[in-house]
């Protein structure tokens, strides 16, 4: 849903015709910019100012940068969601992203025991098992599709994973 | 006082109005035009320049400017209503609530213009106008006020007096007041001469008034109204109670309908004692009366209002009958198509009311809306004039919508008036949505123990 | 055949659930959360990419992903669905309609993962879901069809001499089939052995099954069907029926309830038939069956549908039972809190789908809606998934919203209907509603003498 | 709307937005334009401003420039409104525009028989009657507020106005 900020509108036509002109900036005029921008850069929703030459008053309707509609309180929990991003490294539009092509359980081992298939900073190829999604008791492996270097590894041993999470960033050679 | 609404000497023959006016803006315009064209009956909207891109606007089938955004130079302004009505040649007109509704000299004068006003007699608009006079009639007719004075205080020496008689401590009220203006508690005796010139300058400043009274004065009073309906043939019923004892300020913002403070028994005691004394008044219309209830159960007679409620739907949904279509058919000279052993009543209805206010300190918001979504489903309903890019102006009441939901008992009408308040989205304006949260899992108003100290009491809390 | 839904042989105390997965989207997703959070039962969404700014995505409590655009890569992909379920810790799984609402094998893979299906058992389901099956079944417990095969035809020869026993016109159909593929009219005897060729292949093509059987052709039916509960211990209710006589090639488009066709008596008589059958095959949880009633007003059994129909509010709102929640409580194992004594029918209520397509070619009409505003008031429920600026994506079905009206009788509630559309404004994509305003006022549907050939007739006529 | 008859009463401006203490000299009326064009720039809704020689307040009631989805159909038939526009001549921003103060019945004389108050082409002057507005049976003379010659007359004899409709339009002297 957009949100609309209130700056990027069209005056009232119904106020009384003023042909604007371009007349020069007196310095009083300078001082109400000047207040303008104060109020504006606050979140604050009036400003009374008054010196030995002028009195000025701004408000401002409602507060107006209105965020996001934040839809729903308590806001949803996406479980799956909320376990997948343990560490956030530097992005690379260049790196190769893993996903998730299923709804399950990640693993970065066959079993407990084993060791893991990957680590960060080894070399991968294509065809080579990264990990393991459990689904309906099922283990399926999911394979590398690059030849590269592991960046990163972004989701922790164990967590769940939806279809479409990010799994790992591969540099591809 | 003799009847109070006595049906007019010649009593007209039924016949159904071909365009009425609405004399309102917001969701209670939009309410009567809907009610108005399920009966096929042709709308016109008035509005003030502030409200030409309202919903009342758009959905009726003319619309008219009566002037700009103050009230008194439009929704309060009885020529620029009269002239629209017309020009448009309209038939009949209906108040609403608040602004024209009440005002007897209205009802007069659209009588003389050849306008049915769609409520009770410019007489009985009247005599409940004026609050002494309306505990004096209902008294003589058998519902009791709290113990006071019956009539205006004149001396301080009477007011003490009185005061002995009833016993500390006791409230002054404005004869003609409302919403709290002018209204002092006395708790010591000593206070008593103090507090009544106070309020005597505030109710003369806030009504051109300075008539009081006194009455004793509950700490922890329960408001409790009861619908009521009549035809202009001397036939009235009552449609249940409603509890409006969430409030701030004596604004009501949660309603439900049945009360947990009410049994079977006392509702049919109560509503046998109000049908009797309306009878007796020749009320007819719709109206309201307000009961206090005291500690011990005991409940009063506080005011009668004489036009149709913001609290309404509560009663529908239990009721299942459209109150403002039985308006309209009763101003038109239809008898009442029920009798009192046709009302029953199912589960449990609630209302809250969404306004555009500081969830904290109940300041209004207004502004534009930039986002809006209204819950739906099973057993929920939504009477609201706003829209998703709407413009809440300032210069009317901050009421945005009704969420009023029913279900099969109360305990079930709270979980789905919950879960519906989490699906109610407003942005762009603050709303008291957040306190409507609150008070939703509050355990006193969960528990159906509260009284109208709840909301100040849960806002001392935090 | 014996029990086609026998209760489990260990018989489940009541409990219940703690979570819910809802496999499915748009309105009915809602509906399920809003039926499931006022049973103060955690929701699950599951959504495809398509569908991430659902409402069904923000209201649930948690949200998985569980695929591409593609149904049958999302919400048809039980794998997907049951990890969803498993690593959420739900406890049940609500199909809601269409989808994997009808897929035996779905509801068995459930049970055995440990996730309490909400419908039928898969028994059940699979003996419904085959007509063939479902007819023989309903023929044996005294629910009788349209004269016709028995059994799916083998040879032209068997369905030559059925045909002359039947009488023409008859019509062929598949047996798995539905929506109106497969089908064939047969007005002529020599057509038949070509039609039948024509229908085997297109039967073949569309459900994997080239099964057909011929049965009477109606050529004025209406399509009414009556909404039935049952719980796990042998306890059937009806709810009275529902007139789903507004179709276009088979898609409903009005509902309505009671059918202006039925009579009191009738609905007695047939109801108490269907129950009895019910019981006789240990059927539970919620069910639809549906009726043809030909020109003579007599009534055969067409299918079963074993799962919450997209009109079930109007049952709903004339009989304040709120089917969702009973479905929950019937598959927690609760016992029905209904006897049919307690059912009762208040009033009359009107369902109008609102489409996101053309009104005239009912071509879908995907886009971004760019205003949205939805009825409200008194009488007036919508269910809708749609806000203002969502997306109407053109992966599924075309249904934006549900307008349902309640009020005293057909009459008035036709007005309501009337009324409440003029308020329904969807911009950005196209959507049927000048289809509904022009049936709303169509003479023959305001009579209530109408059939299924009423849409194209009307269309015919412009 | 007053209640005495013949109740005699200027139009009020047609919005009060701007509402200059005593506008005299040019240079001040160019500060005001750089005002407007200050809370037009701005996402305030109000601005105060008094020094030695004025005092201004300017406000815009809505932010909104959001194109107004077409709600209803059928679409709401604003009566007089529908009335209140027989022609439309070529609009000029510096032309003055007399609007009706009332919701009523437009007549442009006195009684049928009378002549008409003016016509197109007339001089008119402050305090002048241009036309009488019919409400609640009491004829309200509509004068005149400035000097100038009448360039439209835009309602029709007999036709409903509603408060805020234009009815004349005047260039200035």
């Amino acid at each position: 849903m957009a949100t609309k900020k209130a700056s990027k509108v069209s005056p009232r036509p119904a106020a009384p015709a003023l042909v604007p002109s371009t007349p020069k900036a007196p310095d009083d005029l300078d001082k109400v910019r000047e207040l303008v921008r104060i109020l504006e850069d606050s979140t604050l929703s009036e400003l009374s100012y008054e010196d030995s030459v002028i009195a000025v008053r701004l408000s401002r309707a409602s507060t107006v940068a209105a965020p996001a509609p934040v839809y729903a309180m308590p806001p949803p929990a996406h479980a799956p969601a909320a376990a997948a991003t343990p560490a956030a490294p530097e992005e690379d539009a260049s790196h190769h992203v893993i996903r998730s092509p299923f709804v399950g359980t990640f693993y970065r081992a066959a079993s407990p025991d084993a060791a893991t298939f990957t680590e960060v900073g080894r070399e991968v190829k294509p065809g080579q098992t990264l990990c393991i999604i459990e689904a309906m008791k099922l283990m399926n492996e999911i394979e590398c599709d690059v030849a590269g270097k592991v960046v990163a590894i972004l989701v922790e041993n164990g967590k769940a994973v939806q279809f479409n999470d990010p799994l790992f960033r591969i540099a591809v050679k | 006082m003799g009847k109070v609404g006595a049906a007019p000497a010649a009593t007209p023959t039924p016949r159904m109005f071909k365009k009425i006016l609405v004399a309102n803006r917001g969701e209670i315009a939009l309410r009567v035009i809907r009610a108005a064209r399920e009966l096929d009956i042709a709308t016109v909207a008035v509005y003030s320049t502030a409200d030409a891109e309202s919903l009342h606007v758009k959905f009726a089938d003319e619309a008219v400017c009566i002037g700009p955004p103050a009230a008194k130079q439009s929704y309060l302004h009885i020529p620029a209503i009269i002239s629209a009505a017309e020009i448009t040649a309209a038939d009949a007109i209906h108040p609403g609530y608040g602004f024209l509704s009440e005002n007897a000299h209205f009802a007069e004068i659209c009588a003389q213009c050849g306008f049915r006003f769609i409520g009770p007699s410019p007489q009985a608009i009247r005599t409940m106008g004026d609050k002494i006079e309306a505990r004096r009639a209902m008294a003589k007719v058998g519902l009791h006020s709290l113990p006071g004075s019956p009539e205006p205080l004149t001396t301080d020496a009477a007011a003490l007096s009185l005061a002995k008689e009833i016993g500390l401590p006791l409230i002054i009220k404005a004869a003609a007041g409302g919403g709290g203006r002018g209204m002092k508690i006395v708790r010591n005796e000593t206070e008593l001469p103090k507090l009544l010139a106070v309020a005597r300058r505030e109710a003369g400043a806030a009504f051109g008034n300075d008539s009081v009274y006194i009455e004793r004065y509950v700490e922890h009073p329960r408001h409790i109204e009861f619908q009521v309906a009549a035809d202009l043939y001397g036939n009235v019923i009552h449609l249940g109670e409603r509890e409006c004892s969430v409030q701030r300020r004596y604004q009501k913002l949660i309603e439900e309908s049945p009360s947990p403070a009410m049994t079977e028994k006392k509702r049919r005691e109560v509503g046998e004692r109000i049908v009797e004394a309306l009878k007796k008044l020749g009320y007819s219309n719709v109206g309201t009366i307000e009961l206090l209830m005291d500690e011990r159960g005991e409940l009063y007679f506080m005011e009668m209002n004489t036009r149709i409620q913001v609290e309404h739907p509560v009663t529908e949904m239990v009721t299942r009958i459209d109150l403002l279509r039985l308006q309209i058919l009763l101003a038109a000279g239809y008898p009442l198509p029920y009798r009192q052993e046709d009302i029953q009543f199912h589960g449990h209805a609630i209302e809250c009311r969404i306004n555009a206010e500081d969830p904290v300190t109940f300041a209004p918001s207004p502004g534009q809306i930039t986002a809006y979504n209204t819950p739906g489903g099973a057993g929920i309903r939504v009477d609201s004039h706003v829209t998703q890019d709407a413009t809440v102006v300032p210069y009317y009441d901050s009421l945005l919508a009704k969420l009023i939901v029913h279900d099969s008992d109360r305990d079930q009408a709270l979980r789905r008036m919950r879960s519906a308040m989490k699906e109610f989205v407003v942005e762009g304006v603050r709303t008291n949505i957040p306190f409507h949260h609150r008070m939703l899992v509050n355990p006193d108003f969960v528990a159906g123990r509260y009284d109208t100290t709840i909301v100040r009491r849960m806002m001392e809390e935090s």
